[in-house]
């Protein structure tokens, strides 16, 4: 496809649509902060629009033609809002947009995802450190791609300490709310967890797990306050590069429709280790990530699916779309399908 | 002496109510606009943005039309129970289950669109009927209120969307979402589709029903005294299942024209609370079927100006207080339409 | 902590934010009024709570300011519907919107901040030492004993033993004749509807206080609609609306549970449970015992404007 | 106390203007007029429910503004609506002590329960105490209004048509209180339609036409005729009921309607009816006596179908009707004048049109297939309004508005246009001025002598004997025996009121 042209700074609008609120401290957060420092590399752009709580339904459809309508020239549509803006992309030709966590290109779309089935691993190897049983708790939204990529590297993380590990979900239908995240965790540990993991938004499982004593890692940004003798790590996203290198190439008229998925260490990454943990398991740890950063990818064969059949034979590797992709959850993981 | 009394009128003539809510909206306008010049925002500017973003660009006018077929159908599938005394809450979940019902047609039935559409059609009517089953016999024979049951299964029907669009039928190449459905409602300006025709065509029909036919009457007299109506020999308890379950089935219908004409695929989320706004339009409208039409218009240039004014910096959550605000002056301008005040020399 | 006393634990502790907002809602439809601006209500108070502590660490003041806010939002909804008489089902999703939207303005300020204080656990001497109920209730913080023992016999008592209660139950059934036999019918309608807010508003505070104690936009997550509907599944009495929330917060947690032991059954199904089970649990006594139907009867006069004018 | 100049506008309608009136300590003053003639309007006023447009309320020479029923009562003013005000949800006892300073403030049912049982000894009104009201007959509920306003002490007392639903002998116990009551320096307000009454208790009489009152004069100085001719305006002629007109159909031989050994469950799951047979042959008024409460509801239910009997046959000439299915019977030809119009005979809160028209909604030329066409729904309501004498400002407005004696008009219309073969009036003159209760008779008469069937059900001794060929008299759900008007008298339909059995071989 033959680039968009480029465009002068002053007359450029760029346009962020986001699931939640930016006060999430989340994932909404983080791209809030990417959008903060296009703001700075580029002062003089002449509008930067932002939606918050987009939700899942033809109202996305509306924002992004809305969008469009105030001259947008580069959408980041920040949570995968699929066919409702796919409907606006055919029919805004001279608009470049980027879907998060997106599937297809088009000839004024791209996607773009984190790698974060790394800084996973790395944390699952911290966790086959620190859990005393070996019985590892998830709280997860919904059975979708991301959550089986994050369970199965979580826990394939913990076996290489631990082989006996288990992970167990709990299934809360939302990605948002913390009063079943709170009683998700609550459960998770009365069954015998002693370290909980999981993708949320809040920090509702942080705050049982530091008054039951057991172990935490997070997601998206660092929130140890919420409970700092629990809090392990988190796979930490930021999208600040990403966004200001499309924007200037939009800006050049050079942007063409990509995929990409931010590898760790570029992207997405574990947080600082959490104060509480000790040295020798952050360094064990760090060393499998240091390996990842140099190219190992964990994710080889031989690889077992729940039910005990083989899905990725030995000396195969996963390719990053398959691991993107992943709908199946490996030997140990139990909950997300039944 | 000259004194003035205040009455109350039973029946607001229309004028004075349409009145009533145009100052209800411009106060509530008036209010919002002070606090956002107090934070330094334009108000002036933001309104002359919303209207012009509203109806001189197609955008915004196809907009206003997606947004108002679904909002006709759930006030109207509220608005008829509301004809029989009955509160339907569950309009959201007999959406999802008339979706739903579309769905399972649009995925799994091979066919010629021609075929398959119909089918469809009658899927959603037929899924949003099932879903108001269980509460409307179990308010018809035990008398069981059924505000608590049909509000119940919506967390049920959203569930059980959300279950299968993530898991069981979830197409690989999306998030969380069935693969497209195999056939669509045709468009025929935009993207508008021929649903809005539909919904609209729909409160005509069950409006001149119940102003025009026997069977409109005995629902109102069952709606309005029970006792009476089995007096006057009507079969109450047929009547009211009858109503029940058209209810039912026009939220289903609602479901059915979003995921076929709209979204074309099944997934969670895609009511997006349509069946609970539905509520608001229904009392707006007073439950007449083609007040709905209206209020379900209004409805949907509020929201539809709330995701303008979001485009323009200001936070969702202050739209939601704002849209608050409109509906709650509103209801008290309803109520002050009925007031008159005279002047007599005693 | 074995699973049995886990289980309970979560039941008192989830049960607890329903239990209070349906007691909040008892008090407004037992005087005749439906108060749909539950959700909005329990927003503010979350908020408010977790603002107050920010700058008072004291839990009790939080909670003491999360009721006074309830009661103001609920004097301007008693306004409307009480005094002018605005539609109630209007006024009351008007309410949600308005509690919801100016938390969640309001509340950026304070999201991503836990509460400076939170109610500690109370140990009940003796009490505290039974096995499961010992851990899982006799150990809870104040908020719970309030909500579980103290309100609920307090308010039925006030309901059904007294006089008081006699004339509040008769607005609720037949405003006009509690009218005509003397009984204040506006000012106790909006009393309760006013105090019944207050309590909302507590569900909220009780959240951020003690169950998720931090702030976060859309903490309610829905909670308050299920409120409303537990009030008519208690019959629109105040003990009865607190076990159907301990037990609806009691079939919440047994779903988190049977997906932590790995029953098999997809986790939607588990998550359906809670709905489904209610649904049941008030379908069928009705169906079994005739007598039900009228135990279970809502006031007579919810949901209807009195006009002394009208007749 | 005095009313001066009292005004009260409704939209369309003046219900009082100008009204003056004086009540002494002492006195028991009648209030006599119309239908629609405003007294209800006018004591809503004095007890503070309805806030006047104009004029003023003197008591004991201070003026007094009554902005609610508090200050009312707290003024000694206590009164017995028309239209009960009573918690259906409520025992009786908690009905007695609402809103009432005396209840104690910890009020458990037994306490309550006492409580009303001594005040029923004491006023000598039977009721049941732990009873909830809507499981009462309408005269039942009545007796609890009463019993809580005496209860209250009351200087002044009014009571809104407080006769219309008791028993003669319940009658004459209240007119004891009332006497007695009056004795003790209290003031007593009376309104009835029952001219006998009126000039039997009371010490001078008001009579109010469109909203004015029209004169004040000692009761010692009038006689019916002229109270009756000054309240409508002119004379009314009470005729004999029981003459056939010329030319009328005699009284068939076979029933239209039987009852075999019918008997019924009543709301709260009783027996309330066992094993009553009744002919109701054409042509014929059967009157049905006894205290209310004893049967009456359910037996007019199952003679319309509203209610299923729980035993025995039904037979519509000759026809056993298998279904309790209303529209069966209405479609048979036969009508219900029920004994709670506004609430199973009308929906208050509809059109006077939609009301009107209740019966024959399906039919020509309302509907005409599936269709209902408004505008002949409007004009055949108007013709039951015009046939019932009822003057009605706005078709389109709530029934409820109506006074309670026109709404009874408009439902005795409608059922007579039906009634071709059986009525079922149960009450029909209650709450009716004697204009009114003169025309619904001869309406009455007037189908009888068109040939349909008559059941009367009626507390009214005199107009049941005044009108009834046969009497059948209900106690505690049976009949205790069936009587020819020609072959009784009053004190025998008494005492089997009271349950006694027809002594053998006296008819
Ligand atoms: N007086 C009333 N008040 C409230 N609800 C009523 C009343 N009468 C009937 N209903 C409602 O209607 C239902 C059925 O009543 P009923 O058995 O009288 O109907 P029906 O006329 O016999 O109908 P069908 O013959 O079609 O079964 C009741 O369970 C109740 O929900
Ligand atoms: N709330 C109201 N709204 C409108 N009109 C009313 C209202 N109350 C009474 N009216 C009208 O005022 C007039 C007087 O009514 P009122 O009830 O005082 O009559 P009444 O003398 O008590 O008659 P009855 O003997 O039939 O009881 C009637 O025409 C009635 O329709
Ligand atoms: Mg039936
Ligand atoms: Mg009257």
């Amino acid at each position: 496809a033959t680039p968009l042209p480029a465009i002068a700074e002053e007359d450029a609008v760029i346009g962020f649509g986001h699931v939640g609120p930016i006060s999430d401290e989340g994932w909404t957060w983080s791209h809030h902060q990417g959008l903060l420092a296009v703001k700075e590399a580029y002062p003089k752009l002449k509008k930067i629009l932002e939606v918050e709580n987009i939700p899942y339904s033809a109202d996305a459809t509306r924002t992004y033609r809305q969008f469009v309508s105030e001259g947008a020239n580069l959408i980041f549509d920040t949570s995968s809002n699929g066919d409702f803006l796919h409907e606006v992309v055919k029919r805004a030709t001279d608009v470049a947009f980027l879907e998060c966590n997106g599937h297809i290109t088009m000839d004024n779309l791209g996607w773009y995802y984190l790698a974060h089935w790394y800084p996973t691993y790395v944390l699952g190897v911290a966790a086959g450190h620190l859990s005393k049983t070996g019985k590892l708790g998830y709280v997860a939204s919904f059975p979708v791609a991301s959550v089986y990529a994050s369970t199965n590297a979580f826990l394939m993380g913990a076996r290489t300490v631990n082989p006996q590990a288990t992970l167990q979900t709990i299934v809360i239908n939302s990605w948002f709310d913390p009063q079943a995240a709170t009683q998700a965790g609550t459960a998770l540990i009365d069954n015998g967890c002693d370290f909980l993991f999981g993708i949320m938004d809040e920090a509702g499982y942080l705050q049982v797990a530091e008054k039951r004593g057991v172990w935490a890692a997070m997601w998206n940004t660092d929130i140890r306050r919420y409970g700092p003798n629990s809090y392990v790590s988190s796979v930490i996203i930021d999208f600040k590069k990403f966004y200001v290198d499309q924007v200037a190439k939009r800006l050049a008229g050079t942007w063409t429709p990509s995929e990409t998925l931010l590898a760790m260490g570029a992207g997405v990454d574990r947080d600082a280790w959490g104060e509480k943990v000790p040295a020798d398991v952050g360094k064990a740890a760090d060393a499998v990530r240091d390996k990842i950063i140099a190219g190992w990818s964990p994710f080889e064969g031989e690889i077992k699916d729940a039910t005990g059949t083989v899905r990725v034979a030995a000396g195969q590797k996963m390719s990053e779309l398959d691991l993107y992709n992943w709908d199946w959850s490996v030997e140990g993981v139990s909950g997300l399908t039944s | 002496m000259a004194a003035f009394r205040v009455q109350r009128i039973a029946s607001a003539s229309s004028g004075v109510a349409f009145a009533a809510r145009a100052a209800a909206i411009l106060l509530a306008l008036a209010v919002a606009g002070l606090v956002l010049a107090a934070t330094g925002a334009d108000p002036l500017d933001l309104g002359f943005q919303v209207i012009s973003a509203s109806f001189s660009s197609s955008f915004g006018l196809e907009d206003l039309a997606l947004l108002v077929t679904p909002l006709i159908l759930t006030g109207l599938s509220v608005a008829v129970a509301q004809q029989i005394g009955a509160w339907n809450i569950g309009a959201e979940g007999q959406f999802y289950a008339g979706a739903f019902g579309a769905a399972v047609v649009g995925l799994f039935v091979p066919g010629p669109p021609a075929v398959i559409l119909p089918a469809m059609f009658a899927a959603g009517l037929l899924g949003g009927a099932l879903w108001i089953l269980i509460p409307t016999l179990a308010r018809a024979y035990a008398n069981v209120n059924e505000l608590i049951t049909t509000l119940l299964l919506n967390f049920v029907a959203i569930l059980l969307v959300f279950y299968v669009s993530t898991s069981v039928w979830r197409d690989r190449a999306a998030n969380s979402a069935t693969p497209r459905l195999s056939a669509e409602i045709p468009e025929f300006w935009g993207s508008v589709h021929w649903g809005l025709p539909i919904a609209v065509l729909v409160a005509v029909l069950v409006g001149l029903c119940l102003a025009f036919s026997r069977w409109g009457y005995e629902v109102r007299l069952v709606g309005s005294n029970p006792s009476a109506a089995r007096y006057a020999g009507i079969p109450v308890r047929r009547h009211l299942i009858a109503v029940m379950l058209l209810s039912g089935a026009i939220a289903g219908l609602a479901g059915m024209l979003e995921v076929a004409g709209t979204v074309h695929r099944l997934q969670g989320g895609i009511s997006n609370n349509y069946g609970y706004l539905g509520i608001m339009v229904a009392v707006l409208a007073r439950s007449s079927a083609i007040g709905v039409i209206f209020s379900a218009a209004l409805m949907a240039f509020i929201l539809n100006s709330g995701i303008i004014l979001q485009t323009q910096g200001l936070t969702t959550s202050a739209v939601l207080a704002i849209t608050g605000l409109i509906l709650f002056l509103t209801a008290i301008g309803d109520e002050l339409a009925h007031y008159r005040i005279t002047r007599d020399t005693a | 902590m074995d699973l049995l006393t886990g289980l309970f634990t979560t039941a008192f502790l989830a049960g607890g934010v329903l239990a209070l907002a349906a007691l909040g809602e008892v008090l407004a439809e037992r005087v005749g009024v439906v108060n749909l601006g539950v959700e909005g209500l329990m927003a503010m108070g979350a908020l408010t709570a977790i603002a107050t502590v920010a700058a008072v660490p004291s839990p009790s003041i939080g909670f003491l300011a999360a009721l006074a806010v309830g009661a103001l939002f609920g004097m301007v909804f008693a306004f409307a519907t009480v005094i002018l008489r605005a539609n109630q089902v209007l006024c009351g999703l008007a309410l949600t919107l308005m509690g919801s939207g100016l938390a969640s303005t309001i509340g950026r300020a304070y999201s991503g901040m836990p509460a400076r204080a939170v109610f500690p656990g109370v140990e009940v001497p003796i009490l505290s030492s039974l096995p499961v109920l010992g851990k899982a209730f006799f150990s809870q913080n104040i908020l719970v004993y309030l909500i579980y023992i103290i309100l609920p016999v307090g308010l039925s008592i006030l309901m059904f033993r007294t006089r008081h209660g006699l004339n509040l139950r008769a607005v609720g059934e037949n405003p006009a004749a509690a009218d005509a036999a003397g009984i204040p019918v506006t000012l106790i309608r909006f009393a309760y509807v006013t105090a019944g807010s207050a309590l909302a508003a507590g569900a909220g505070a009780y959240l951020t206080l003690t169950f998720v104690p931090s702030w976060s936009d859309g903490v309610v997550a829905g909670r308050g609609w299920i409120a409303v509907a537990l009030v008519i599944f208690a019959g629109y009495r105040p003990i009865p609306a607190v076990l159907s929330g301990l037990l609806f917060g009691f079939i919440t947690a047994l779903g988190f549970v049977g997906q932590a032991r790995g029953w098999p059954v997809a986790p939607a199904f588990l998550s359906m449970l809670p709905y489904l089970g209610t649904v049941a649990f008030i379908i069928v006594p009705v169906l079994a015992f005739q007598r039900m139907r009228r135990i279970m009867a809502a006031p007579a006069a919810l949901g209807l404007p009195y006009y002394r004018d009208v007749r | 106390m005095q009313l001066k100049g009292i005004a009260k506008y409704f939209p369309g309608v003046v219900a009082n203007e100008n009204v003056h009136l004086e009540v002494m300590p002492g006195e028991i003053h009648a209030l006599l007029g119309e239908n629609g003639a405003g007294k209800s309007t006018l004591m809503n006023i004095l007890t503070g429910i309805y806030q006047p447009d104009a004029g003023e309320i003197i008591i004991d020479g201070y003026a007094r503004q009554f902005s609610t029923p508090v200050q009312a009562i707290a003024a000694g003013i206590g009164m017995v609506h028309q239209h009960f005000k009573l918690v259906q949800a409520f025992t009786v006892a908690e009905n007695i002590h609402l809103g009432w300073s005396d209840t104690p403030r910890r009020a458990s049912a037994p306490v309550l329960e006492a409580r009303t049982q001594a005040l029923a000894d004491r006023f000598n009104l039977a009721t049941r105490p732990g009873a909830r009201v809507s499981d009462l007959s309408t005269g039942e509920q009545q007796r609890v209004e009463i019993l809580r306003v005496l209860a209250r002490d009351a200087r002044v007392l009014i009571l809104d048509e407080p006769t219309a639903v008791l028993t003669p002998a319940e009658a004459r116990e209240l007119f004891k209180a009332l006497r007695v009551f009056a004795a003790a320096g209290n003031a007593v307000i009376f309104i009835s339609h029952k001219l006998d009454e009126v000039l039997e208790i009371s010490d001078r009489v008001s009579i109010l036409r469109g909203g004015r009152k029209i004169a004040t004069e000692n009761t010692a100085d009038c006689t019916p005729r002229l109270l009756a001719r000054r309240m409508v305006g002119r004379d009314i002629v009470l005729a004999d009921m029981r003459q056939r007109a010329p030319g009328a159909r005699p009284v068939s031989a076979t029933p239209v309607v039987r009852l075999d050994n019918v008997s019924a469950l009543g709301d709260g799951g009783h027996l309330a009816l066992s094993g009553v047979s009744l002919d109701i042959r054409a042509g014929e008024i059967v009157g049905i006596a006894g205290v209310a409460g004893n049967g009456q509801r359910e037996l007019s239910q199952v003679l319309t179908g509203i209610r299923p009997p729980s035993a025995g046959r039904i037979l519509i000439e000759g026809q056993e009707v298998s279904a309790s299915d209303p529209a069966t019977f209405a479609d048979s030809g036969i009508g219900h004048i029920p004994e709670d119009r506004l609430h199973s005979g009308l929906a208050p809160a509809l059109s006077v049109t939609v009301n009107a028209v209740m019966r024959e909604y399906g039919r020509s030329p309302v509907s005409q297939g599936g269709l209902y066409r408004p505008a002949a729904a409007a004009a055949l309501a108007r013709e039951i309004a015009a046939a019932a004498e009822v003057a009605i400002p706005d078709f389109g407005m709530p029934v409820r508005n109506l006074s309670g004696g026109n709404q009874q008009r408009l439902v005795a219309r409608r059922e007579i246009r039906i009634a071709s073969k059986v009525l079922v009036a149960a009450y029909p003159s209650r709450g009716l001025d004697v204009g009114a209760i003169n025309t619904m008779l001869r309406y009455i008469v007037e189908l009888r002598d068109a040939g349909a069937g008559i059941v009367l059900i009626s507390e009214e001794l005199e107009e049941l004997l005044n009108l009834s060929d046969r009497i059948a008299v209900l106690y505690e759900g049976k009949i205790m025996g069936i009587l020819d008007n020609d072959r009784t008298d009053i004190d025998e339909i008494g005492l089997m009121m009271g349950g006694r059995m027809r002594v053998p071989g006296a008819a």
